[in-house]
């Protein structure tokens, strides 16, 4: 009965490696409007189906159809378009400002703009996001000053962090933004503790955890999952698929699953699949999943699927390891050209709005950076106080760390 | 004034922080119906109802994760962590997360958190019911490390690490929960309900963290010792006749160098004692503080008498265990000096 | 939209706790012989209720049917119940034993013995085990000696381990038996690492993981599935699912989800329910299993749904967390007699054969207790020397502790 | 002989036990078909094929308890976690496991197992790319633990480890990857291959596990130090004029006492440095051990310059970071005492 072959070792490998090229079109894409919209309370068995399609609302020609639509007014669509084009100048602005030394390090959102943006408009205020370093969308959204982030970004003399932060790695509480932990993963559990605290207290806000496809892999996803569907946390439990970990395709942590969101099934826990450049499905499987939350439903993991258009960081070089013209391959299109050929479609936008649009924000973003500058960038100008690196370890400083802050003659 | 044993005493401190305040919730395996392997927990699920004492799957990670964003929500999670041979799973949230949430985020997040451990050997538990792992959370900057040697001590410290906005590694000796233990293993136990540190107050009261007490006064050397090493030392002390000073450090970090360096500068001579492996302990660190702030004070070499660098065996337990003798031939060679 | 009504906290509860009378009519369990053997590479997808469900051959009447059937000779089938006996007899002596004081801990298997003890019965020389504590009939149906797992369990001069591991954490490189670890979940992850090696030198041996129901809450139990799903090890990963943790049902670690065995369904491992009471469906499980492994088709996670009708530990008592009489309301009976009782029904048995077989092997596990007991118990006789405790920390021993060594006078 | 950068010595060990083990593997996240994102894996599944050379999943859990499984079946693992920043998740198959595997199984299953993980600071990465960890394995019995500061030591060391029939933690100083750093960190940086240690003979060669290297002879202070700090403080003698004797520790355990006591028992001095946190880091041990040898020669007491205890920050990086400045003074102070 055993097969007297020896046994062979495999290593998943991405289709295209830097030479081929990428061809997309096997990949099965489900027309837009067509994956139905079930009631929050479905049993999750029974729409287990939806963790390996994809919910999807705007198709090509820019309509937005099918159950999942119809949810967000013209205002709505209008913000969320701007709110995508204010973060993706954003970057352009931060990334540049890395490259002439105004700080280390910076990570861009190219691509997945629609992911954080949108679903930040599901929230209600009080709810809390527990981000991983690319949902930067949810403070630009959710009306966090800008300068601030910059403030933060050249870890300047108003960083308001005070220095002690790697760029990007944001906090804010009055926003719904839980302080960004260089660590992959930890915060996804921790969104599922706050959710319990919330429930034990009888409150009504709810938390959202976020995670890379590769992090999936990291302890931190088991264990949240694990409490999450023991106590029946009201979170939601987002997996950010942009098909890239640094240089390690999504197949090397989804392994032999069809889906990332199909490990939510073996959990009990309701799983979507969403198109995450589609700036609607995105906010109405959000909506979904955080009325399930606050109706005491439980939890639900989504599956974003998106792409990661840019480096991983500014330490990162992907002509190393994938093909250049692989982002044009990839099928779900740019969010922000999607939504705005949307709003094209509809009349309520046009290319000239568009152009001046992109002006407005320019200039908006670099007088936030002028003033952000004003005080100080990493290398120059104003500068958190060597002071500050000695606050804040603990409530109250010790001995010890009192003599050592003596010792630094600070 | 009632007396209670070293559990009695911890299940009391949380009854009483949950008594006070509504945001203390108090979790972990086997904590809630059952209430602790160890009992510590008994009742409280009973008298606060499951939303604050409960059981939660085995996932050390899990349960300090959870904790860490409860504590940010605003409630204040005293978790058990079954032995601290089990801590492990957890240390990248306590290290990473737990450890530096308020520094990392200027205060807007922080971490009231404690996790309680019972710590050290002399139960026959073998590798993994016996470690003492405190000196991996010593060096942890953001951590407070507390171990208890008695019920008073136990309850007013245990309060005081729950109303503590930080968070704190409670270590519970495991060999005193009990009674004291003095590592004279073939002698018969005696109760803490037949000495004195097991009379505890009822109600609320806190021991602050960060002060040493000195336990027994002494004019020849200086013992630095905590949890059940504080009661080998005082055997040491009246096996060997030694007129040691014995300083019960009870909080780790913060230390209390104030009262350790008074002791030293006094007696001029100084051993360190604790159960975990010797290398990379927290005596090292002692001695280290010890030798740079009474350097001039020393008329012997600060001596250290710790667990060997092995794994904690099984058979073995009492040659491993540093016991009375093994202390009293520390101090001897202290006096000697 | 969203519900007014404040957020619950939800903790999941035992059906009974001391005091009620445990009735387990509603747990629905499949007839023997119900559930069909699909083809060793069939896709997981397509066998997923096999996840839901529970392989079962042994029906009431003590006939082995249905497809699953017809795997064992004779001989082996009385092997098997011998190995169980065995195994049950070593607990209650070693039990005894501890309450005499001749070690200081001690772990049973009541009730979940056909589990370990059929599994080894599928497996090949050199197929490695990853056990937990629970699994010592893998040692007793291997045929390691009864008296090396006493010396082990005493601490004597003769333990194979010096003295150095808590009673029943047993070691055997010999008879595939994992050193045990004290630590639950790490030596899931392990058997997958092991499994690599295997296929990357082109060999033919299997790792077995072994893993409780709590347990799999760890992260360990994440990083196996993972690590397993991805490279395709050759390796059955089994979850003992006998209903409790310590005082702690499996419903605090399972939540949400029907069964354990959905996990696997999560990575796109083929899962299985067997019944773990039944000696022959465990067999024709495991071999099942190991046949995908050796034939290159990857991982399988099997959950062995049985009962710990024993304490946790000689440290537990569960008459304070469960009722008294759970265990024998619990439906899928006793694995020992459900196998006497198909030898019966085949002629191949007695009472009058079983009650000799008891006595023999009664005096078997006593003349090796007597052995055992000659080289001294925890307390008493011969003992490891403090000189082992130093030796083995590394291959070479540094410095430090040679004069530690010296120290101590040893 | 061929000159090498850190990260060429690096590759290079692993590229020559390849070669000659096929039971040598090497895995991590981003490490196969990338190379690793310090590019010390660069080349090696190209050469060696993908079941030699692969990349994981983020899981560093998973990779050493993968590994620890494949050193059970025989293997030679050598793994690479992306920072030491990132290796907590893994702490428990660390310390539970992989230290313990020997002893608990009386050697019937061992763990030939390197973790490589960069680690210090130096390059503005903040929190989560700048810790030095060192001490919370140095503790743990059953573990080696090696630190190189230059590519020749780096090259044979690691071949060492990947020989080592234990577990051995492998940090690479990240900051010296690609030329020495001494802390002077506004002056222009040179490289490797401008460096006399930069030189790195071909093919094998080892440098044995636990030997330090008097990386500078001088009468007046031993410093002992190990990775970018030895840079550090020969910078520090140079700018202070002070004519220390370097110790480069290389291997931190087992350590190399004899080459300790004797610098000290010489220059009656001491000063101990490194970038970890000074609380309960390897430092306190160092500080103990030389006390407790060289009590009756030491003319002061053992200095200790370190990483302050908090959590490393970004934009303070040159406050934090123990340049020569503050190793300079501390040298000073010996001498003054
Ligand atoms: C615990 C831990 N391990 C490794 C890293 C290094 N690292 C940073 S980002 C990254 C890739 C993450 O990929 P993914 O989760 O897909 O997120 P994405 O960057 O694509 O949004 C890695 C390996 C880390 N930060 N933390
Ligand atoms: C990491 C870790 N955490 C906690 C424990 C304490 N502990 C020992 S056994 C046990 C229950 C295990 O339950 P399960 O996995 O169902 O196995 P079973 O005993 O039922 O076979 C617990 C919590 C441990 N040994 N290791
Ligand atoms: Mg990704
Ligand atoms: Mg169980």
């Amino acid at each position: 009965m055993t097969d007297a072959a020896p046994l062979r070792f495999h290593v998943p490998e991405p289709e295209f490696r830097p030479g081929d090229t990428p061809d997309f079109s096997q990949v099965a894409i489900p027309k837009a409007g067509s994956v139905r919209r079930p009631e929050v309370d479905a049993d999750p068995e029974a729409i287990r189906d939806l963790a390996f399609s994809i919910i999807r609302v705007l198709n090509r020609n820019g309509e937005a159809v099918g159950p999942w639509a119809g949810l967000l007014s013209d205002e709505e669509l209008a913000t969320g378009l701007r709110d995508m084009m204010l973060l993706r100048t954003f970057d352009k602005r931060m990334l540049m400002a890395q490259r002439q030394g105004k700080t280390s390090f910076y990570m861009q959102h190219m691509g997945e703009e629609a992911v954080s943006a949108a679903f930040r408009k599901a929230l209600m205020p009080g709810d809390m996001n527990f981000p991983t370093y690319r949902q930067a969308g949810l403070l630009i959204a959710g009306g966090y000053p800008m300068v601030e982030m910059m403030n933060q970004i050249y870890s300047n003399e108003a960083d308001p962090l005070k220095g002690r932060q790697l760029p990007v790695l944001y906090s804010s509480r009055d926003y719904g933004f839980f302080s960004l932990s260089g660590n992959l993963g930890t915060q996804f559990v921790q969104a599922v503790g706050w959710a319990m605290a919330s429930a034990i207290k009888g409150d009504s806000k709810i938390a959202v955890g976020w995670i890379g496809d590769g992090s999936t892999a990291e302890s931190d996803f088991h264990a949240a999952l694990v409490f999450a569907s023991t106590y029946k946390a009201p979170v939601v439990l987002n997996i950010v698929n942009n098909q890239w970990a640094i240089s390690t395709y999504q197949g090397i942590a989804r392994g032999g699953s069809g889906t990332f969101a199909a490990r939510g099934l073996g959990f009990g826990i309701p799983a979507l699949r969403v198109d995450g450049n589609d700036y609607l499905a995105v906010h109405a499987v959000a909506k979904w999943a955080a009325e399930r939350a606050r109706r005491n439903l439980g939890p639900t993991l989504i599956e974003h699927v998106t792409y990661r258009v840019g480096a991983h960081s500014t330490s990162d070089d992907p002509s190393a390891y994938r093909p250049k013209a692989e982002s044009d391959a990839w099928p779900l299109g740019d969010p922000v050209l999607r939504l705005k050929n949307h709003l094209i479609a509809r009349e309520l936008w046009s290319e000239e709005r568009h152009k001046q649009a992109e002006a407005e924000i320019l200039d908006t973003v670099i007088a936030a950076q002028k003033e952000a500058e004003s005080h100080g960038t990493l290398h120059s100008g104003g500068r958190p106080s060597a002071r500050d690196m000695f606050e804040g370890v603990f409530a109250e400083m010790p001995a010890h760390l009192r003599r050592q802050r003596q010792d630094a003659g600070v | 004034m009632p007396r209670m044993s070293m559990i009695e005493a911890i299940r009391d401190a949380m009854d009483v922080a949950m008594g006070r305040d509504d945001d203390v919730v108090v979790f972990g395996e086997d904590v809630g119906y059952f209430g602790g392997v160890f009992r510590c927990t008994q009742g409280l699920q009973q008298k606060y109802g499951k939303h604050r004492c409960f059981d939660t799957p085995i996932s050390e990670l899990g349960i300090v994760g959870t904790a860490i964003g409860m504590g940010a929500y605003g409630l204040k999670p005293c978790v058990e962590v079954q032995f601290a041979d089990y801590v492990y799973p957890a240390y990248d949230q306590i290290v990473s997360e737990a450890a530096r949430l308020r520094y990392r985020s200027n205060g807007q997040f922080t971490c009231p958190l404690v996790i309680r451990m019972p710590t050290g050997g002399g139960i026959f538990g073998g590798q993994t019911h016996s470690q003492s792992p405190e000196a991996l959370f010593t060096h942890v900057a953001g951590l407070k490390t507390v171990v208890p040697s008695n019920p008073l001590d136990a309850k007013g410290l245990l309060i005081a690490a729950i109303e503590d906005p930080d968070p704190v590694i409670f270590l519970e000796p495991k060999r005193l929960y009990n009674g004291p233990f003095d590592g004279h293993h073939d002698r018969p136990v005696t109760a803490w309900s037949k000495h004195p540190l097991g009379e505890v107050p009822a109600g609320h009261y806190t021991v602050p963290l960060g002060k040493a007490e000195v336990r027994r006064a002494g004019a020849d050397v200086t013992v630095l010792a905590y949890g059940t090493m504080v009661h080998v030392a005082e055997a040491a002390a009246a096996d060997t006749g030694i007129d040691a000073e014995i300083v019960d450090l009870r909080t780790l970090v913060p230390y209390d160098l104030d009262t350790i360096a008074a002791s030293v500068r006094k007696t001029g001579r100084c051993v360190v004692v604790h159960e975990a492996t010797l290398t990379s302990g927290f005596g090292a660190e002692l001695s280290a503080l010890v030798q740079e702030t009474c350097f001039y004070h020393l008329e012997a070499p600060v001596g250290r008498v710790a667990g060997w660098d092995t794994p904690y065996p099984h058979a073995q337990e009492w040659d491993y265990f540093p016991g009375p003798a093994r202390v009293g031939r520390a101090l001897a060679e202290a006096m000697e000096a």
